[in-house]
């Protein structure tokens, strides 16, 4: 087993793929010769030669449009879109194509691509390179989205997505590119090496898209998650000495109910984390979803704790941030309802 | 405001149409290049070279009815008469479902009257197998694909014989056998796709090209720009058709930028080479697009097409035109109409006649008819002959997730309750 | 005092308003001339000349960026997207552009622009004249979104859109843009005529945003609902003689926390409504926050009753649209748990 | 696929640079053409009749510093040399800050290096009350407007002087004072919004006009397509800049499709009257600005410039150029440093000297270290002086919403709870 960032073992997901299969391609701004602007792609130009890895035109628009042409042709496109904030202009090819190819021609086309993305704030990146847009793609008929939370589920979600038939939406919390990230910003970086989500195995693994994992069990509370989140809830759960499960849901659609039902039935308390602002983002499904399934066995309310409603402020993103003050806080009051 | 005294203030230009509902169309003043008078390059020629084509107008069927001129692609007899064929095989099934939707037997139609040569002589042109990614005006091309007629007003009726299971909208049809794309109903949204295709298709060596056709307005669209740049960027095999028949909805063509240039010039912007075709001469559509076609399949990279032409009739059956523009526009169309002008080439070449042409029309609304009688056995829209219930929770994903399927059961119950047939 | 449909009522207030304010302008594909395809700008052209309406190139990213200029300068557009399943090409120019632009300018530079858009389905328009995208919309922090379900309504509320220094979304449900639908697609149409929400002022009223209206009163059930789906709902709590208190969220963002929340404290039990697909709908913020505010007086699950998580079928639209029958189980059920 | 025996297979063509790494670069193949001997045509020719322009370059500056040609704006000297200090102190500024960027004092910084003259001589051609719609990489406009140094070093430092508030990421200014509009983070949205300032201006009879810049990469964007098409649909009166500088990060100006055509030929496409310019000539970049402006300011409608320059420094402050291009590219660049080139002009005309320059040098460096000491008297980034946190809640909407007034307060309890002043 090696040992791997989420950077390298998403390299090595699209290296292992990408030697099997000769139908996928690798393609964005600066994802060629370069190897993309947090190196994900290095070294698969040179490896698979110029015209299955390379640079596109500066329009994501036309990176989308083009890789959902290229998947009727019965090519695997992975377009890279060089931050999740820049996924808006290409909103329509995704919603209006990508996600509805196969339903509006019963099945004749498909559009199997996979969209990588870098999500998420904690770097100073100010508005607009700090967005975690996927509750919007959670609205999608027809798109999945999957965030992981380690390098190993990096890689293996990442070859799932993209054997997968459907349209993939994937977000990397870049945050934790280069190491977990427990919220305390203050306190010196740690990397991947010490923690068991990095190792990676060499070859080929997948991780079924749709299914959570149980982080640490526990009796007293449900506390679910993705990507950043996964590292900052352990975090305080630990610090707290609390008897908390924490799920990471790792795939946000299509979901995996049964773990989140059984786990808030078992424990009769959920709290929901995610990075992105509040309204009307991905919490607000699972806390409907939750409290419908599970509103017998309810001991307090569901919390959410998340982003604020307001862009992602550079100078302030501390503040911002949904760190480890804010869910313990948000623990706390849970445990006393 | 700064309103500085020794400045004039600034005035907006707001493009309008020459005539309008009430007015007399008089389109002398439109310049027509004579057939027979624009050059033919090399395919292998330069798109820098040939910036003149973008603002001329190939043509290739004179006022009398000759084939004249570079571009004249001298085809035989039974191709002019097969393609004559599906020009009218297509206005006739246009008349046909056009009335079906005003019958009532389904919720939208849009016909192609006018622009029949523009999809046909292009399907001709090309390879059965070239990928066509059309919008919703070109029933054209698979109706010269010889598609199956009773497969095309399936899918217009809903029925329970539409392959698309009902999902779509009218018209949208889809086939991948046809190498015909799935028509989205969002407009431009096809033409980055028939670039990837193309590419794709250069990316693993294969043989075939890809063909798009959009109309003059959705030219603003932001997926045309990304298209050509990624088309010129590859030199992808790529067609990329821009069908200029004046009008987008009750919006003219001045609303696209057609007061400033062409709409073949957008390609020169690309260094896209580009040819600007009397899109009413099947001739010339046919030359036009064997030429690119040629480019795409030698490497050359892409070629953007505008087909200069006249929407006759109104947009789709949501509209009418006579609120917006001069009724008498499309007789006053000094390009004429692609079938007559057809016809006329044939029968002074000797080798067509009027009573031919009779009868052929009255077979082709015969075989319409047929064609109709049986597509309406399985079904017209609202009446129940539709596909099973549950088939709507179908093709979301390719395997059902759970929440998909509760709510397929949810559906079942509630037409249960509603005592409804769910199959 | 006038009876016009929804129609003239928007019609109207654009006459009203621009009378008064000569900064307002109203762009779109076929507003100008034609009147739009649905007739919502008739005659304003003729009346307030070509450069105050006008039509516009098909480039809705260009529509909404452009208007983002004019608001810059002083103007005050009220663009026009033609149908809300167009609406994604511009999302870049919205989210990243209009709803943005106060924060990042820390309020030098605003964006008052009124985006109309038809929206909803039962009108056989297929997937792409069908759709209810306001979910996204209320996810995006600096946008508000409003929503009428009268004529009355519409022309107050769009005056205060209009009005509002903020980017509003104003989605116009089509289906009801002649008369009341109470999802019987098949008795026959009703106009506006007969309801009150069909008598209008001729002249200058406005509706503030942020404000709910209770529809009826009651004790039993609480009903959220807005657009077209709040006359479903009314008709079918008057079929079942049910003692629901149904409430009109007219404006989506911000919302009208405190007349849902007095209204769920005091019924007890929740039904939310619309007719968008469900996962990650604006139903589930809805069911999320009257959780977090109301839990100790829920006697039953909150229940949502929505479109289903497909895209909108042609031949099947009245299998998917949320109608009397799907409305009716939910009643039941939420009464009797 | 289809691959038929009696064709070629396609394939694709993939865009790839002069020079990488290791390379020797060698621009002696470039085509210049010589200063002066690009035709001025009159301000309202017709965009028809100067195609040539879109392919030439308009250079004023030959090799020995003479200003010649037609295209000579004819400046007097005090205006020279206060554009030349504008370009230095340019130079400076960014010197400076990247060095601040460096030492942690901030997140990001974005410097402008060998691009001067195009943001500054445009600002000297605009009036001050021109609205400029920039990318990042016109910073120059600011201080050729003597805009406050410290005002635009305390948006870098996201102190508590900002007037932005700490919300922006460093470099993003916005003044609606200095006629300047909130750069963004995503690329070419400023295009069309420049294009409905400019159309807003004409709508209500104002006089100033509307400029916008971005980079060649950027002009693959939806947005350059519709800014476009709007500006030539109603003839806005707007300069659209478009900065070939190329590379786009790592990307040269072949993906954005500069193999195929210049950048200029975009305007070309749409009709609108295009130039194409030696962008690091201060006195062409001036004069083309001049050119362009009058023609906006006597509705002739849009201009489109392609300022031909080199992005001598890497892209930003997190990138490394070493890793994808050749070291030695920027010197090798034979249009020269446009600060270096105005100040021989000046020279070679008698009108500065190598002391003069010296003197002002260090007065420029003087005064830039003064500026930053008193912004930094506000404070740095991340190290407290910010603006107090409950300002992150305001300027979402007008007035602030219950919902994000139940933040405020959450977060500033939370603050509490963490021992932090929330000042
Ligand atoms: C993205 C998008 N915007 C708007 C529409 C509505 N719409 C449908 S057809 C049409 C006019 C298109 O005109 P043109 O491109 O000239 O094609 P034509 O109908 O003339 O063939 C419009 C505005 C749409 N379908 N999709
Ligand atoms: C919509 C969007 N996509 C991608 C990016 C990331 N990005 C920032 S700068 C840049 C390159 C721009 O190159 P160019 O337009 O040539 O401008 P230059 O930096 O050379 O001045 C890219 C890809 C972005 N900021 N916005
Ligand atoms: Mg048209
Ligand atoms: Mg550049």
């Amino acid at each position: 087993m090696a040992r791997m960032n989420m950077i390298q073992a998403i390299n090595s997901a699209l290296d292992v793929l990408m030697e099997r299969d000769p139908d996928i391609v690798v393609m964005g701004e600066d994802v060629g010769y370069f190897g993309g602007v947090f190196r994900a792609t290095a070294g698969l130009q040179k490896k698979y030669g110029k015209t299955r890895v390379f640079d596109t035109p500066i329009t994501e628009l036309g990176i989308i449009g083009v890789a959902v042409g290229m998947g009727a042709h019965g090519l695997r496109p992975v377009p890279e879109i060089q931050f999740a904030d820049y996924i808006y202009p290409a909103l329509d090819q995704l919603v209006s194509e990508a996600a509805r190819l196969r339903y509006r021609s019963a099945g004749e086309f498909t559009a199997p691509i996979t969209v990588r993305s870098p999500f998420g704030g904690g770097i100073f990146g100010g508005q607009t390179h700090s967005q975690s847009p996927e509750g919007i793609f959670t609205h999608v008929s027809g798109l999945k989205t999957v965030i992981p939370s380690t390098p190993y589920d990096a890689k293996g979600l990442l070859i799932a997505a993209i054997e997968d038939n459907d349209p993939v939406i994937f977000f990397e919390p870049k945050r934790i590119y280069n190491g977990p990230f427990d919220g305390h910003y203050d306190r010196p970086a740690r990397n991947w090496s010490a923690h068991p989500g990095g190792e990676v195995p060499e070859g080929y693994y997948r991780i079924d898209l749709g299914k959570a994992q149980i982080v640490r069990p526990g009796e007293a509370v449900t506390v679910l998650a993705y990507g950043t989140m996964v590292h900052v809830c352990q975090g305080v759960i630990e610090e707290m000495g609390l008897d908390a499960e924490l799920v990471d849901l790792r795939t946000l659609l299509p979901l995996d109910i049964d773990t989140i039902e059984a786990s808030v039935k078992k424990t009769g308390r959920c709290l929901i984390v995610h990075e992105a602002t509040r309204t009307s983002g991905f919490g607000a499904e699972l806390s409907a979803l939750v409290q419908e399934r599970c509103f017998y066995h309810l001991e307090a309310p569901i919390e959410r704790v998340t982003g604020y409603d307001t862009p992602y402020p550079h100078s302030l993103e501390w503040a911002y941030f949904p760190g480890p003050v804010r869910l313990r806080e948000a623990l706390t009051k849970i445990m006393k309802d | 405001m700064s309103n500085r005294p020794n400045l004039p203030p600034l005035s907006l230009h707001v493009p309008e149409p020459k005539y309008r509902p009430g007015d007399e169309a008089d389109f002398s003043d439109l310049q027509i290049p004579a057939a027979g008078s624009a050059a033919r390059p090399a395919t292998d020629v330069h798109p820098s070279a040939i910036h003149d084509l973008a603002y001329g107008l190939v043509r290739v069927l004179d006022d009398d009815g000759q084939a004249v001129g570079p571009w004249d692609p001298k085809l035989d007899p039974d191709r002019l008469r097969a393609m004559l064929r599906a020009m009218a095989l297509t206005r006739a099934f246009d008349e046909r479902m056009y009335r079906a939707q005003r019958q009532g037997k389904t919720s939208f139609y849009m016909k192609c009257t006018g622009e029949e040569a523009i999809a046909v002589a292009a399907a001709f042109a090309l390879d059965r197998d070239d990928m066509c990614f059309p919008s919703y005006r070109q029933q054209g091309l698979l109706i010269a694909r010889d598609w199956s007629l009773v497969d095309m007003m399936n899918q217009i009726y809903s029925n329970k014989g539409d392959r698309l299971q009902g999902k779509q909208l009218p018209i949208m049809y889809s086939t991948k056998e046809g190498s015909f794309f799935s028509i989205s109903g969002n407009l431009a949204t096809q033409l980055p796709q028939a670039v990837g295709w193309a590419m794709a298709s250069a990316i693993r060596g294969d043989t075939r090209i890809a063909a798009t056709w959009c109309g003059e307005g959705s030219t603003a669209e932001g997926d045309f720009h990304s298209a050509c740049t990624f088309a010129a960027v590859y030199r992808a095999p790529v067609i990329l058709n821009v069908v200029n028949n004046q009008w987008a909805i009750s919006s003219f063509s001045g609303f696209a930028g057609a007061e400033a240039t062409t709409f073949a010039a957008r390609g020169v912007g690309y260094g896209i080479a580009s040819l600007r075709v009397d899109g009413n001469d099947a001739l010339a559509v046919y030359a036009a697009t064997e030429w690119a076609a040629e480019r795409a399949r030698t490497n050359q990279g892409p070629t953007l097409i505008e087909f200069f032409t006249y929407r006759a009739e109104g947009h789709s059956t949501s509209d009418d035109p006579s609120a917006y523009r001069s009724a008498d526009e499309a007789s006053a169309w000094p390009l004429g109409d692609p079938i007559a002008r057809l016809k006329r080439h044939l029968i002074v070449s000797g080798q067509w006649d009027e009573d031919a042409h009779a009868a052929m029309d009255l077979e082709l609304a015969n075989l319409v008819k047929a064609a109709q009688k049986e597509a309406e056995q399985n079904g017209i829209l609202g009446h129940g002959l539709h596909h099973p219930m549950s088939t709507m929770f179908e093709n979301v994903f390719e395997t059902m997730p759970w929440h998909l399927e509760e709510q397929r059961q949810q559906m079942l119950a509630e037409a249960r309750a509603a005592g409804l047939e769910t199959r």
